[in-house]
C-alpha cells in the first residue's frame, strides 16, 4: 500500500524529468504519466503484490561494497585536511619538534612528564615525505598539519642517540599494534635531521627479501646484489639528504664505465644521484664507494633507520632461489648483509647509530626475540637462526607502553577543546559543565587502557 | 597430565557419588625443561644490560634432562602400579576401592570459588549490559545491514560519519539527525478498501520512526547510485550533499506532501 | 600484449612461473619456479620483463623437459599398456568409466570426457 | 608405472602382499592354479603360469605375462558385466 501511494506521488518527479509515458494504466489515478519511480524504502526489500508487475528497475551499478583503499584515498585527499578551520589556531601554539626541548639542549627535561603534541618543522616534513615515513592509517587528515604525540620514550631514544653517537647505539622500537612505533621513528628521524645528520633509510624492507627486485650474483663478494633496490635506496637518500650530501666533497676519483667523478667537480650527492651513464652492473660498486665516502667524512653523523624491521628478519631464508633451487639466506643478499653488518657493528661510521622500528603486521620471530633479549633461549626451537642472533646481539629494545590514565585525560581535554568529541559522548554535570572525568574514564576504557590509535578511533570512528 | 585427563574424559559416567581421594589433587612432577612453555613458567624479565646468551651445543644437550624425565616416569609408574600389576592409566590411577577414575570429580575438587568471588559475580550479574548510545543510529545501521552482518554495517556508518566530520567539521551525529528530520515526510497517502470493490486514498500522519526510516531509505538508494568504490564513501558523500540541501530526498518529501494535500478532503476528523 | 615462448602466447602481466605452468602441459608450479631459478630470474618477475636472451634460455630449459605432446604421449602409452595386459583400469578406460571406484549411477562426466584410449588433455 | 599401484597403497616396509600358492608345482606340472585370492600381488615368479581367478561367480582363466608383474590377480578377472538390452525379455 505504501508503495502504491509513493508511486502515485512520483508524478511530480516525472514532470521534472523527461516524461516517459507507459501505456498501461497500472494505477487508477487518471491521466498520470509515470517514470523514474520513487525508490523503495531502505534496503529491506518489499515484495511487489501478487499479480502486479513492478516497473523495470533502473540500472544502477552496485559497485564494490567495501574497499579500504578507496576510503583511504578519499580521506587522504588534501582538501580534507585543509578544511580544518577550528584547529588552525591551536596548531600555531604547538611547538615544532625542532624548536622543542630536544634541540635546546641534549638533557632530558623531567619537569613535565606528560606527552606533548608536536608538529614537524617544514624542512623535516619534506624530508620525511621523501623517506616515506608516514603511513596510511595514521589519522593525519584530522588536522591541518601533521601532528604527533611526543612521548618520553622518543626523548629517551633521541638522547641516547646523540649522547653516545661515537659508540653508535642500536635501538629497536617495539610495542603492540597502534602504540606509535612508526610515529616514534618518524619523530626520531625528524630530530636527527634537525641535528644535521644523514639519514640512511631502507624503504619497504619486506620487498627486499620477498623477491620483488632483480638480483645477480656478485662473484667478488659472493653475495647477491639487487641493482633496482640500490637505485631506490639512493633516490631516497639523495632526496632526503640533498644539502648535506652536496656539501661533502669526494675524496677520490671514481670511474664507472664512461661516468667519471672527481673531487674537484663532484660532491657525494652527484654520486648518489646515480646518473644514467653508470651501467647497472656497477651499482653495487657505487654503493660501496658511497659507504666508504660516508665513513671517511667526519662532518655529519650517519644513522640507519628501518621501519617494519621485524619483517626483514622474520625468516632466515628469502624468497630467492639460486641456480640449484636452494633457498638464498637473507644474509646472502648484499643490502640485507649491509644493514645487518651495520647493526652488528662490522660496518662503522665516525658518528651515528641505528634506529629500527618493528611492525605489528609481521611476527617477531623467535630468533629476533632471543637475540635482543626479549625471550630466554628455547632449546626446542628449530627455527632459531644462530647466525642471525650474532647480528642482532647488541640491539637495545625500547618497548613503547600504553598511555596512562592521566595522559589519556590530557589528550581527551585537547580533543574536547578542538571540538573533535561528539556531543553525544559528553555528559554534563550538575553545574552545567562538561563531566570531563567521566569522559576520560570512558575513553580510557575504550582505548583498551591507553592505546593511542584506539583512542583516536574511539573519538572519531565510534558514534554509537 | 593433560594426556591422562583426555584419556579419562572418555570414561563412562560412573561412581559419581563417591568422594575422590587425595590423589586427584596431586600434581605430576615434571622437570623444569618440560614445563618450559607452560603458563606456569615465570615471567621473563628483559635485562638490557646483560648481553644475551651465547648458544653453544652444551645448552642444547638434553641427555641429562631426558634421563631425569625417564626416571620420573618410572618412579610414577612404580607408585601407581601396586600389587605388581602393569601400569594402566585408566585403572592404576583410580582411588582405592574403585576401578576407574572420573575426571569431573577431579575438577570439582580442584578449585572452589571463594565467598568474595561469588559476591563479586552476583553483583556483576545484577548490572545490565549498557545499551548502545543512540537508538536512531542503531536503527539506521539495521536498515543498512545485509546478511546479518551488523559489525560491517556499523563500520560503514562510522566511516560515513567520519567523512562528514572531516568535510563539514561539525558534530556528525547531530548533523545526521538534522538531515533525517529535515528530509522525512510528515504524511503518507494510504489506500483503504471499504468492503466493496471501492477504495479510498486517505492521508495518514507518520510516526517518528516511520518518517526517519523513509528518509534514510531515500538516502541509501541515492547513495548507491554514486560512483565511489567504497560504500562508506558513497554514503558519506550523499550525507554531505544532503546536509547542504542538495539531495533528491527533499524532492520526494515535497511530492509526498503534495499528494497528501491533494487527498486532504478524505481526512476524517 | 603477449609473450611468445615456443609458439605459445602468454599474457604479459603474468608472473613468469605462473605463465609457464598455466601454458604448458606437463609443467607444474614447482617445475616452473625451478626453471626460473635455473635461468636466474627473480621470483616476482613478470612476463613482459623478460629479455630476448632470457626467453631463449627458458626455451632451452623447456626443450629438455617432457612437455606438451610428449607428455600427453606418455599418458596415452600408459593407458595403452594397461589395455594391452587387460587390467581392470585398462578396461575402464576403454569403456569411458571412472577408474578409481567412483559411482557411475550419476555424475562421472569427467571420466566420460577424458577416459579414452586415445586420451587428449 | 606398475610400481605406483603398490607404492601408493601400501607401506614400503611391508613389501608386496603375498599369498602362498603352489607355484613350483604349477610350473613343473603345467597345471593352472585355481584361486580365490584376488588381492595377491603378481610376482616375477608367476610369469608363464595359467591362473584361474574367482570373479564372484566363476573362475576366469588367464596366463600371466611379464607386463602383469606388480598388479593384483583380481585386476584381470572382471567382476561386472556390461549391461545390454537383449531383444526379448527386458
Amino acid at each position: 500500500m505504501l508503495r502504491h501511494a509513493l508511486l502515485r506521488s512520483s508524478q511530480g518527479v516525472a514532470r521534472l524529468q523527461a516524461p516517459v509515458v507507459s501505456g498501461a494504466s497500472l494505477f487508477h489515478t487518471s491521466s498520470a504519466t509515470y517514470s523514474a519511480p520513487m525508490p523503495k524504502f531502505g534496503l529491506a526489500r518489499r515484495k511487489t503484490p501478487k499479480g502486479q508487475k513492478g516497473q523495470k528497475k533502473s540500472k544502477v551499478s552496485k559497485g564494490t561494497p567495501g574497499n579500504n583503499d578507496s576510503f583511504m584515498e578519499y580521506v587522504r585527499d588534501k582538501s580534507i585536511s585543509l578544511k580544518a578551520p577550528s584547529l588552525a589556531s591551536d596548531l600555531e601554539n604547538i611547538e615544532e619538534i625542532v624548536q622543542a626541548r630536544l634541540t635546546a639542549d641534549n638533557k632530558l627535561e623531567n619537569k613535565d612528564t606528560l606527552p606533548q603534541l608536536t608538529k614537524y618543522s617544514d624542512d623535516s616534513l619534506k624530508r620525511l615525505h621523501h623517506i616515506g615515513a608516514f603511513q596510511k592509517a595514521q589519522y593525519h587528515e584530522l588536522f591541518r598539519e601533521k601532528v604527533s604525540l611526543l612521548r618520553q620514550e622518543t626523548l629517551k631514544i633521541c638522547n641516547k642517540l646523540t649522547e653516545s653517537a661515537s659508540k653508535s647505539p642500536k635501538i629497536v622500537i617495539t610495542g603492540e599494534s597502534g602504540i606509535g612505533k612508526s610515529t616514534a621513528l618518524a619523530q626520531v628521524q625528524s630530530y636527527l635531521m634537525s641535528k644535521d645528520s644523514i639519514i640512511f633509510h631502507l624503504p619497504n624492507v619486506k620487498t627486499i627479501v620477498d623477491g620483488t627486485y632483480e638480483f645477480n650474483l656478485n662473484s667478488s663478494t659472493n653475495l647477491y646484489d639487487q641493482p633496482g633496490l640500490i637505485k631506490k635506496v639512493f633516490i631516497k637518500l639523495s632526496k632526503s639528504n640533498k644539502e648535506l650530501l652536496s656539501s661533502i666533497k669526494l675524496s677520490d676519483n671514481y670511474t664507472y664505465g664512461t661516468a667519471r667523478f672527481s673531487p674537484e667537480n663532484h660532491s657525494l650527492h652527484d654520486l648518489v644521484m646515480l646518473p644514467a651513464k653508470v651501467p647497472k652492473n656497477l651499482y653495487s660498486s657505487v654503493f660501496n664507494d658511497v659507504v666508504k665516502e660516508l665513513q671517511k667524512q667526519d662532518k655529519y653523523s650517519v644513522y640507519l633507520t628501518i621501519d617494519e624491521f621485524n619483517s626483514l628478519v622474520e625468516h632466515s631464508g628469502s624468497a630467492y632461489r639460486d641456480i640449484d633451487y636452494n633457498v638464498i639466506g637473507i644474509d646472502k643478499l648484499s643490502m640485507v648483509k649491509f644493514a645487518l653488518d651495520w647493526i652488528k657493528g662490522a660496518i662503522a661510521f665516525p658518528r651515528g647509530g641505528v634506529v629500527l622500528a618493528n611492525s605489528s603486521n609481521y611476527q617477531e620471530s623467535s630468533t629476533f626475540k632471543f637475540a635482543v633479549g626479549m625471550e630466554p633461549l628455547n632449546p626446542f626451537d628449530e627455527t632459531l637462526d644462530k647466525s642471525l642472533v650474532s647480528y642482532l646481539k647488541d640491539v637495545e629494545v625500547v618497548k613503547l607502553e600504553k598511555l596512562s590514565r592521566e595522559e589519556i585525560g590530557e589528550l581527551t581535554q585537547w580533543q574536547l577543546n578542538n571540538g573533535l568529541i561528539i556531543s553525544q559522548d559528553i555528559s554534563m554535570s550538575e553545574d552545567g559543565e562538561v563531566d570531563v572525568q567521566k569522559l576520560v574514564n570512558e575513553k580510557y576504557f575504550l582505548s583498551s587502557n591507553g592505546n593511542p590509535r584506539e583512542f583516536i578511533k574511539s573519538c572519531n570512528l565510534l558514534y554509537y | 597430565m593433560s594426556y591422562l585427563s583426555m584419556a579419562l574424559r572418555v570414561l563412562p559416567r560412573r561412581s559419581l557419588q563417591k568422594t575422590a581421594t587425595p590423589f586427584v589433587t596431586r600434581r605430576l612432577w615434571l622437570p623444569s625443561a618440560c614445563r618450559y612453555n607452560s603458563s606456569a613458567a615465570p615471567a621473563t624479565t628483559i635485562n638490557n644490560n646483560q648481553p644475551p646468551l651465547d648458544i653453544t651445543d652444551k645448552d642444547i644437550d638434553l641427555t641429562e634432562d631426558v634421563d631425569e624425565w625417564l626416571s620420573a616416569i618410572q618412579q610414577l609408574r612404580g607408585e601407581f602400579s601396586n600389587n605388581g600389576k602393569t601400569f594402566n592409566p585408566e585403572t592404576s590411577l583410580a582411588p582405592p576401592g574403585e576401578n576407574n577414575v572420573y575426571i569431573e570429580l577431579m575438577e570439582q575438587t580442584q578449585s572452589k570459588p571463594t565467598a568474595a568471588q561469588i559476591a563479586e559475580a552476583t553483583t556483576l550479574r545484577a548490572k545490565e549490559v549498557p545499551k548502545k548510545n543512540d537508538e536512531l543510529l542503531e536503527h539506521c545501521v539495521n536498515l543498512m545491514m545485509r546478511h546479518g552482518k551488523k559489525a560491517r554495517a556499523e563500520k560503514f556508518m562510522a566511516r560515513a560519519l567520519y567523512l562528514m566530520k572531516l568535510k563539514l567539521r561539525i558534530d556528525p551525529v547531530v548533523a545526521f539527525k538534522d538531515i533525517l528530520e529535515r528530509m522525512s515526510p510528515l504524511m503518507i497517502v494510504k489506500n483503504f478498501k471499504n468492503g466493496t470493490a471501492k477504495s479510498t486514498n486517505i492521508p495518514v500522519p507518520l510516526g517518528r520512526r516511520q518518517r526517519l526510516r523513509i528518509a534514510f531509505g531515500w538516502i541509501l538508494t541515492r547513495a548507491s547510485e554514486r560512483p565511489a568504490k567504497d560504500f562508506s564513501v558513497r554514503l558519506g558523500e550523499e550525507l554531505i550533499a544532503a546536509y547542504n540541501g542538495d539531495s533528491k530526498g527533499f524532492e520526494y518529501r515535497a511530492e509526498m506532501h503534495k499528494d497528501a494535500i491533494q487527498y486532504r478532503s478524505y481526512i476524517k476528523l | 600484449m603477449a609473450i611468445n615462448i615456443l609458439g605459445k602466447y602468454i599474457r604479459a602481466k603474468y608472473l613468469v612461473s605462473e605463465g609457464l605452468f598455466k601454458t604448458f602441459y606437463g609443467i607444474g608450479p614447482q617445475e616452473a619456479s625451478k626453471i626460473c631459478a635455473r635461468v636466474g630470474l627473480f621470483p616476482k618477475m613478470r612476463m613482459h620483463q623478460l629479455s630476448e636472451q632470457q626467453i631463449m634460455s627458458i626455451t632451452k630449459e623447456l626443450a629438455g623437459l617432457t612437455i606438451e605432446n610428449e607428455a600427453r604421449n606418455v599418458v596415452r602409452e600408459n593407458i595403452a599398456f594397461k589395455r594391452k595386459i587387460g587390467s581392470y583400469s585398462g578396461i575402464r578406460h576403454l569403456l569411458g568409466f571412472p577408474v578409481h571406484g567412483q559411482n557411475t549411477r550419476n555424475n562421472g562426466r569427467t571420466a566420460k570426457k577424458l577416459n579414452k584410449l586415445n586420451r587428449s588433455g | 608405472m606398475k610400481g605406483s599401484v603398490v607404492n601408493l597403497a601400501r607401506s614400503a616396509w611391508k613389501g608386496p602382499h603375498i599369498v602362498p600358492l603352489p607355484i613350483s608345482k604349477a610350473l613343473k606340472e603345467k597345471v593352472p592354479i585355481r584361486t580365490n585370492a584376488r588381492s595377491c600381488t603378481i610376482l616375477p615368479q608367476f610369469v608363464g603360469i595359467l591362473f584361474q581367478v574367482h570373479n564372484g561367480k566363476e573362475y576366469v582363466s588367464f596366463k600371466v605375462t611379464e607386463d602383469m608383474v606388480g598388479f593384483k590377480l583380481g585386476e584381470f578377472a572382471p567382476t561386472r558385466k556390461r549391461f545390454k538390452f537383449s531383444g526379448s525379455g527386458n
